[in-house]
């Protein structure tokens, strides 16, 4: 054996640096910062799953005392109208119950909140697609119009933006050697990461168009580029500030709140609070992804595995990006197969986007 | 609908402040008098974050209306600590890594202290339920329960 | 003594706010309301710093009481410029580098912006009379000057 | 000539990037920030140019309801007790008109001015060393009674803290060989920088001992390793935050309020914030010092100068420490002379220490 070490660390139990200030109060999370003159902004969210959005109507709301500026979609830059942008407010059509139709900032979030109520939005319904059984099922409604498997357009739209193989040897042979072959279906439903801290940041900006944002995350910068990148800004012109974060387990570094807030304090030339209550959490900010899986494994009665087959279904939410591919190359990874195959598929569902 | 005028005591300090009528007492604590150590995390009574004392009757702040602490008597994370030392339930926390994120924290300290206030020698089963009304998703409670214990126990050598 | 409840307006927006009876204006302001726009040089009504105005009128904040804002309208430099684009004097103080450590600037902007509310067109010992309240260690007036005048210019040809 | 150049800043007029906060009441200087639970801190200051402090009772100004802590010099660790501290606190000794004695923390800026009232201080009042004329003269009243010139303590204690001297040539034969000698005394009075910002910080500390610190200043880390030498801490356990300057001359690069502040925060387990008064400004921080200045030319009728002295008197205020040197250095650089004497003083006097 190794001699003795003079070990300085290992063994020990320190204090953890930010201790004092957290039992005493002291440390700030994302909601607890306040500016002189800040208005808080709140946001009007679908009431339905799958909906198309015909027309929104912010006059009456604008014309309530107190209220700041109110937007919608049509005001975030269409030139940064990827996903992320259509998620943090939607245009065409709202995907999940929950998503951001507008927003409003008004001298109190209480005042703010009551001035959704007088957004009129006229909503079209549409079929909700909730599971994945019915979002891959044929002649399924689609989530999105536009979206084609692997981004093959000689195919029909589809509900699975994309679709991942990894082989090897013949899988037929391999079962067709098994003494036993045992196949079974897994059902994983939706789970919310459950950080105790809402969302919550403030975004100043001035009139030479530099924005300062506050928010809980650990990834500042990955903020700071996505906000700029929804706000057609130069990431130079957004600096982003974090605070303690209260939790994210994942899912506190991406963005809901930061480019409304950025806009809305550009529109009304104060400071913008938005914090997030525990239902926005829930119906509005990514979960982890449910999952239909299918497992089937072939093996000898010494325990050789002969063969194995994995589909994974995993449900992406109104965007596409679920984890399937680690899944893919986890789900069989502990053996030594010499005849697999598996399939991962990324399926658009009407759900808030998944995170991690 | 003007707002009103709440006189009351924070950590043993009086402090008067200007109130909706609609305002939780957390409002009136975090954004009229700005002590953010007490936190939000639902709203609704269910995680605990917003814990508070209000005349020695632990509550959740956020189901108690601002208007609610006119003449009373409230305490707060920040009236834990000695200004030249922790509270042991504050040190203990520390020492037995009972914390992480620390967004819970302050709810369950000013819990557990009131505990100890009530009860120097809870078993661990009466710890668990005393703090069944504060919600933690990093720590897993246990490491928050033996903090508490070893707090009751020094307590105990103390007096 | 019990804190007065006032309420007033700033810059447009119903203020209402908890202030002691000696407090001034520009503690109010400041320390109650939060707009630390409005800055304190001296207290004594010398530097102008903390010029703002009240129902129209130009005053030094610190020599006014809090408790007179009640019922009246106070403009601070936070409502000077609109909020999609700077008021074309604060444009001009930047354009002629009419400042430089800025604690004197909102004064100067709130007290140029008066004056030519009133007097569009003012001649130079005009402006100097009128800004002659206001102090500047870092600018020696002169690109003050200017830039005011740039401004009366620039505000006649839009007109 | 050179070849015209494709310049791309000199010829601009740019705008100055943190312009548009300062013309809209964005930018934050010393006294605007403020912190949960934050108290407020005001500073008792002699009445006397100089005066022995027999005792101070700070125990009325502790019974007032709202004060949280009150300090006086004995409570600054005595490991650290250099000029700097003593300036900061007085000891045994007010040294100048406006010198800190002692401080309190309250509630409210009022109430801590109303508490300074109850703080009792037995002072014997000492005779005011006020010009240099006085410091110098033989028998004067001595502003430190530990003070030897340039440390030599074969010699009596004086006010001339330190004497430096510069020579070349001769100058007695210099001035025989002049056709015209022109001998003047220039008397230059004291004067303070007059930035519109009076000195400001706020100061937290935790129960780990670890302090932050805002404040008005361009030298943050001159006034971290400051603070932590007079509250004999380490560097590590402090952190300053500069806030815009509101003009500084020279005069921000030092302290007044900090460790006081850093003091009060630790007695009380609040947030202190500490504003000068315009009044305090004048009477308590660093000016430039008054000179006193005998200089000596002798020269030709053709213009050259056959020799010169300079006498350089600097007040340094109550501590060592005026800028002499430089005086010294530059008074007669301009000229190529065979023949100098040049002598520096810096001397003591019942008034602020000097600054810049």
């Amino acid at each position: 054996m190794a001699e003795a070490l003079d070990l300085k660390a290992i063994g020990t139990r320190p204090i953890r640096p930010d201790g004092v200030d957290k039992v005493t109060g002291r440390a700030n999370f994302g909601a607890d910062m306040a500016l002189p003159g800040m208005i808080h902004a709140k946001v009007l969210r679908s009431p339905y799953a799958h909906a198309r959005i015909k027309s929104i109507d912010l006059s009456k709301a604008l014309e309530l005392d107190g209220v700041f500026a109110a937007i919608c979609g049509r005001d975030l830059p269409q030139e940064g109208a990827n996903d992320l942008s259509i998620n943090i407010l939607a245009r065409e059509k709202a995907l999940y119950h929950g998503h951001a139709v507008a927003a409003v900032a008004a001298s109190s979030a209480a005042l703010a909140d009551r001035a959704l109520d007088l957004i009129e939005v006229d909503y079209e319904e549409l079929d909700p697609v909730l599971t994945i059984d019915d979002a891959i099922a044929n002649g399924a409604t689609l989530v999105n119009e536009n979206m084609y498997t692997n981004g093959d357009r000689s195919q029909p739209p589809s509900n699975v933006a994309a679709q991942q193989k990894f082989e090897r040897g013949d899988v037929d042979k391999g079962f067709s050697e098994a003494d036993v072959v045992v196949e079974e279906e897994y059902r994983v439903p939706t789970a919310h990461q459950g950080y105790i801290e809402p969302h919550a940041c403030i975004a100043d900006i001035n009139e030479a168009g530099r924005a300062t944002v506050w928010c809980c995350t650990q990834g500042q910068f990955d903020v700071r580029s996505m906000t700029a990148g929804v706000l057609n800004k130069k990431v130079s012109d957004i600096k982003v500030i974090p605070s303690e974060i209260g939790g994210g387990f994942g899912g506190k570094t991406t963005i809901y709140l930061e480019p409304v807030a950025v806009k809305l304090s550009e529109m009304s030339g104060r400071p913008v609070k938005m914090v997030m209550n525990r239902e926005e959490v829930f119906r509005a900010t990514g979960p982890t992804s449910a999952t239909l899986c299918r497992i089937k494994v072939g093996a000898k009665r010494d325990g050789t595995i002969t063969a194995a087959t994995a589909w994974l279904a995993y449900e992406a939410g109104a965007f596409p990006g679920a984890p399937v591919g680690p899944g893919c190359m986890s789900v069989l990874a502990p053996y030594n197969l010499e005849n697999l195959r598996i399939e991962g598929l990324d399926v658009l569902v009407n759900k808030p986007k998944v995170a991690a | 609908m003007k707002k009103v005028h709440v006189s009351t005591t924070v950590n043993g300090q009086p402090e008067e402040a200007l109130c909706e009528v609609h305002q939780s007492l957390l409002d009136l604590l975090r954004d009229e008098l700005g002590l953010t150590g007490t936190k939000e995390g639902c709203g609704t009574g269910d995680c605990g974050a917003c814990t508070v004392l209000l005349d020695g009757r632990l509550v959740c702040s956020c189901l108690v209306l601002g208007v609610e602490a006119e003449g009373k008597e409230v305490t707060t994370i920040e009236g834990i600590a000695d200004p030249d030392r922790l509270h042991v339930v504050q040190q203990k926390f520390l020492e037995h890594a009972a914390l992480q994120c620390g967004i819970c924290t302050p709810g369950f300290i000013v819990a557990a202290k009131a505990l100890l206030d009530k009860n120097p020698d809870p078993d661990e089963t009466t710890i668990r339920y005393w703090l069944a009304g504060n919600l933690c998703r990093c720590t897993g409670y246990d490491k928050i329960v033996r903090a508490v214990q070893d707090a009751a126990q020094e307590l105990a050598q103390s007096s």
